[in-house]
């Protein structure tokens, strides 16, 4: 009774933590796009929240860089389990148009366990909406 | 800019040492002088012309030597040219004649190996700390990273940089961190912020966390790819970087682009201009925690997104440009929408200028905050907004127009205030003039062809092309050998300039200015980090 | 540029939230409704493999490798898909000479393998 | 009824956790919901406070390493449970099983306690930005408090009694305080805002400077429990100023309706606010809570002074 509770809850409140490991700025203002009139995922009770503490799933976009690899790390064992990571853009994928670059390790599973990937370059907001609520799906 | 009388003035401080003079493409004169006399000839430029705006330095590997190019402006572009040794080379700072060099030369300086003799703070600035491997442009050196894996920290690691109070009780200070990930900071970078109570006494910057290596990647791509590749440096200001990339390789190639294809573009500039001031405001006004303002101002932007969306089929990253052309059009019908679309998008930013302007709250936030002088900005080479709002009238679109902007009528918004509530209204100000060019260009809207064939070889040659970004001038420089990838591409993007002034700005506020300030500036990391 | 402020209006924004409450929603319907996306969104890549002749241009133009081209004859081959990749600029769409390959007004749908996202379009002779 | 039977209900349903709880959620979901209108949003579905508060009670607790782990579990205990008791102090809808003379000064002591507790939580879980939060919270309290204290102080004196039901009762039979103290009214709301932390006053947790403030390094159970006991203390502080200034249930026909109508109607005004104007800084909320609030309390506090002794 209370895991379906639980089960419920998770699914309708999903706090998301944003974290740019590399990106052109393409992804993340869609994602912040989605706090806005236009998509105000809050009617699905996403918050995009400040402290890796409160958080629930990290949306990451971007190639991995080597400068930030070890802060993805860190602020992935911040977040309290349990925890998501969803890959955000072609370059959180797979590193995308920056393969192979000196700098680029590449996409964001050469650091963490991605839980979903969302293509796209950038992703439309609907499809990270998408993304989330499949990812939502999954975990049920 | 007087260019013959420069030359003159060059040739007779520097009698014994040959100059050589060649014109280059898009109005841009070369000057090749050697390695010791960069230093005198700045200075000359300085003091006897006052031409103090040091656009960037370009570093790149010629096989047996490295060049350095130092691209100054005054009007016209003015390119000196200097050749080190590859071994062991090293050159006189300018940093003591322009402090705005500071950044350029640092990059110079790892990406190339060029050890820059009397630098204030030669740190790396873009390569990570543990960076064992060559200087990254040099050539034929893999640029191998020396793979390394770190432990991971575990939480709780009490350094600053995790986040935990660094502090020392006896004096009170603290470092507080921002960033890389912050919610400050829609993208990352990371501030040290040293705080005695609630002011800042010292700041630390620390940037590259989203250094991609896009210079190299251009070398190894061809010219189609690498349109779609330097889209990528910034998804918010991605088709100016194509169109100024884009018009320097039509400059090597010599096209003659249609005038249909000019105008789109420069359609598609100020509609992204416009998409990045308002984003600006959303990302500010949401610093000072004035949260509906973000609302309104991204809910008003989609109407700019739908209209880029419309015209190339990509509401960030637009594609539109190749290079002898463009890939969008614009009906009739459709141009007569757009105008309509533009006509509401005027009426809300009315709202936001006067909210702006006259609601108490923002006000208090914002006024007498990261203030920066005339001079100050003069001496940092800062560009674009930033400038304008301290009162140096200077718009690549009217100096030296590119695009379609010849024709248009321009009137460039320019104030005096130097603080951040002046650069805000002055952004909104620009808001107003970009529509107004928006709708001069779909009115007059010449028919024609939208591309011309372009060859994919580009014959030898090297361009410097400028163009207005909505912060201010971005530049590159294209180098070509010949073959259908090009040898070198160097970009600086506008908000490197503004970035050296943000530590004079830091020192002495509230940290609750921090993000007031920091916003005030209109980042952009990526461009930066590139 | 007027620098001076003159109103000191404590509720400067109300008549704007008093506008913005009496506008209609402007909030996409999607994920609860259905969703809308206009027809000139450049989405995902289909290939037609009839139409397909493997010339390869669009190999050699896609910025993020994200088209390849395999060969096991000169009819037989197959051009192999990584939307993990993809940037979506639409490139190997405008040098595509027959047409083989579009790009739909759909987004990719995310995926929670990314050997998901690969794909294939082969052409048996 | 057994009378322990009876305290135990009050303790537990009416007016006591279960009644608070269900407010403190409904509360919640409005004001984020009006919120959002007022920024052309849509807003969260009614459930959405139940959501999150099941799904942090849910997660994984941690603290940093350094914290003092007793102090982050006990404070927001102390937190909710001194809401709590005020909670069961204020009459609700003429409904007063706990009143007695002098509930108004034990009420406003409680009140302080969750701002003190969220200091030391501050200062305790060691992160850079909770202590910065935590001192900023400190000088808040110290900025709003005088202020808010003078103004509730005003209604004590004007309806000659310092315990919240006759306060209320009194009104019904001459006017509501916030006609006769119009000043002192605002001066409580604004009191109010610094004291529940909400926008423009969100300055201990203001997100663009020092990430979530004093809870930055609370996750879990703990966080629920904060969360829980800032909406609570929401619901409380409406409550209140609802008796004091707006005559409580009034003597109309339908007193509980009458009573939810008023709540709803202050709920509003700090759901208005929260979204017409920037953060203020704490020096500026400083000198507005020193210079102009307390001046103000203080004039309106000796005007009533001076109307009672003509």
């Amino acid at each position: 009774m209370w895991e379906s509770v639980v089960r419920w809850a998770r699914r309708k409140s999903p706090w998301v933590l944003h974290f740019n490991t590399g990106g052109c700025n393409g992804c993340d203002i869609e994602i912040l796009d989605l706090l806005t009139p236009r998509y105000d995922v809050e009617r699905l009770g996403i918050l995009k929240e400040a402290s890796p503490r409160h958080a629930d799933i990290l949306l990451c976009t971007g190639p991995v860089t080597r400068q930030s690899r070890d802060r993805l790390r860190r602020i992935y064992e911040q977040m309290p389990a349990p925890k998501w990571v969803m890959a955000i853009g072609s370059c959180g994928c797979s590193g995308g148009v920056f393969h192979g670059g000196y700098n680029v390790l590449g996409g964001i599973d050469q650091v963490l366990p991605v839980d979903i990937y969302v293509p796209g370059c950038p992703c439309r907001p609907e499809a990270i909406i998408a993304g989330i609520a499949q990812l939502l799906d999954m975990v049920e | 800019m007087n260019v013959d009388s420069i030359l003159g003035a060059l040739r007779e401080a520097f009698p014994a040492v040959t100059l050589e003079f060649q014109p280059g493409l898009l109005d841009e004169t070369f000057v090749v002088l050697s390695a010791d006399c960069v230093h005198p000839a700045v200075r000359l430029l300085i003091e006897r012309f006052d031409i103090r705006h040091l656009s960037t330095i370009t570093g790149q590997d010629r096989g047996s030597e490295i060049e350095l190019l130092y691209h100054f402006w005054d009007g016209r572009g003015l390119t000196l040219r200097t050749s080190l040794a590859r071994e062991d080379s090293h050159i006189a700072t300018v940093v003591d004649l322009i402090p705005g060099a500071a950044f350029y030369e640092r990059e110079v300086s790892e990406m190339l190996g060029v050890t820059f003799d009397g630098h204030p703070d030669p740190r790396r600035l873009l390569l990570p700390e543990d960076w064992s491997g060559e200087p990254p442009l040099r050539q034929g050196d893999s640029a191998q990273f020396a793979e390394q894996d770190v432990p991971s920290p575990s939480i709780g690691t009490a350094i600053a940089d995790s986040g935990h109070v660094v502090w020392a009780k006896d004096t009170g200070r603290m470092i507080i961190p921002i960033g890389p990930q912050h919610p400050l900071l829609k993208e990352p970078l990371s501030y040290l912020l040293t705080v005695e109570g609630e002011l800042v006494t010292d700041e630390s910057l620390r940037i590259g966390y989203v250094h991609r290596g896009i210079e190299r990647l251009c070398q190894q791509r061809s010219y189609v790819q690498n349109i779609y590749l330097l889209e990528r440096v910034c998804g918010i200001c991605s088709h100016i970087h194509t169109t100024t990339y884009c018009q320097g390789v039509e400059a090597l190639l010599g096209l003659e682009v249609p005038q249909r294809a000019l105008h789109l573009r420069t359609l598609l500039c100020e509609l992204e201009r416009i998409h990045s001031h308002l984003l600006w405001l959303g990302v500010f006004s949401e610093n000072i925690g004035f949260t509906t303002i973000f609302m309104y101002a991204w809910r008003d932007r989609e109407i700019t997104l739908d209209i880029m969306e419309e015209l190339s089929g990509g509401r960030v990253s637009h594609a539109a440009n190749v290079i002898g052309g463009v890939r969008t059009d614009v009906d009739k019908e459709q141009g007569h929408s757009i105008l309509g679309r533009l006509e509401d998008l005027e009426r809300q930013i009315e709202t936001f200028r006067d909210v702006i302007r006259h609601e108490r709250s923002f006000q208090m936030r914002t006024r007498e905050l990261g203030h920066l002088s005339f001079e100050q900005v003069r001496s940092h080479c800062v560009v674009g907004p930033m400038a304008r709002a301290s009162g140096v009238d200077v718009d690549l679109r009217r100096d030296a127009p590119y695009a379609a902007y010849d024709g248009l009528d321009l009137r460039v918004v320019t104030a005096g205030g130097g603080d951040v509530w002046t650069r805000t209204q002055m952004r909104v100000q620009e808001i107003f003039e970009s529509l107004h060019l928006c709708r001069q260009v779909l009115k007059e809207l010449p028919g024609g062809p939208l591309t011309v064939r372009a060859p994919r070889r580009v014959p030898a040659g090297e361009v410097v092309s400028r163009a207005e970004a909505p912060r201010g001038e971005l530049i590159y420089y294209i180098r070509s050998d010949g073959s259908e990838r090009p040898a070198r591409v160097k970009v600086r993007t506008p908000t490197m300039t503004a970035l050296i002034t943000l530590s004079e700005q830091l020192r002495g506020i509230n940290i609750a200015d921090v993000p007031a300030v920091i916003g005030g500036t209109d980042l952009c990391i990526a461009c930066v980090d590139r | 540029m007027d620098n001076t402020s003159r109103s000191h209006s404590l509720v400067y924004l109300l008549p704007e939230l008093w506008r913005t409450l009496r506008t209609r929603r402007i909030t996409v319907r999607f994920p609860f409704g259905p969703l809308e996306l206009p027809s000139y969104f450049r989405g995902r890549v289909t290939v037609d493999p009839a139409l397909c002749n493997g010339c390869g241009l669009c190999v050699r133009d896609c910025p993020a490798a994200a088209l390849e081209l395999e060969r096991e004859s000169r009819d037989e081959f197959r051009l192999i898909f990584y939307c993990d990749r993809c940037a979506f600029c639409g490139q190997c769409e405008a040098v595509c000479r027959t047409g083989a390959i579009v790009l739909t007004n759909e987004f990719a749908p995310a995926a929670a393998d990314r050997n998901a996202l690969r794909e294939e379009f082969s052409k048996p002779s | 009824m057994p009378d322990w039977l009876i305290a135990l209900f009050h303790l537990l349903v009416f007016p006591g956790f279960g009644f608070l709880f269900l407010c403190a959620l409904a509360f919640q979901w409005i004001d984020r919901r009006v919120a959002a209108r007022l920024q052309g949003r849509v807003g969260p579905p009614w459930f959405q406070p139940l959501a999150d508060l099941i799904k942090l009670l849910a997660k994984e607790d941690i603290l940093p390493v350094g914290a003092d782990e007793l102090a982050c579990a006990v404070l927001p205990m102390v937190s909710l449970a001194a809401v709590l008791t005020a909670g069961l102090l204020i009459p609700v809808s003429g409904w007063k099983p706990n009143s007695f003379e002098g509930d108004l000064v034990v009420v406003l002591f409680l009140l302080s306690i969750p701002m003190l507790a969220y200091f030391l939580a501050g200062w305790l879980s060691i992160s850079v930005y909770s202590v910065v939060g935590g001192n900023r919270s400190l000088l808040q309290y110290f900025a709003y408090e005088v202020p808010f204290l003078m103004a509730l102080g005003g209604t004590a004196i004007v309806n000659g009694s310092w315990s919240i039901a006759s306060i209320a009762a009194r009104q019904s039979q001459t006017v509501w305080t916030m006609l006769m103290q119009p000043v002192g009214f605002l001066v409580a709301m604004i009191g109010l805002i610094g004291k529940l932390k909400r926008a423009p006053f969100d300055i201990p947790k203001a997100k663009s400077e020092i990430s979530a403030g004093p809870l930055t390094e609370f996750s879990g159970r703990k966080l629920a429990l904060w969360y829980l006991s800032r909406d609570m203390q929401t619901v409380v502080g409406v409550f209140l100023l609802v008796n004091l200034f707006l005559g409580g249930s009034g003597a109309m026909l339908l007193p509980a309706l009458s009573f939810v109508a008023k709540a709803l109607l202050l709920l509003l005004m700090l759901s208005v606010a929260s979204v017409l104007y920037a953060r203020l800084r704490i020096d500026q909320l400083v000198d507005v809570g020193w210079k102009v609030l307390a001046p103000l309390a203080l004039l309106q506090l000796l005007v009533t002074v001076w109307m009672g002794v003509g």
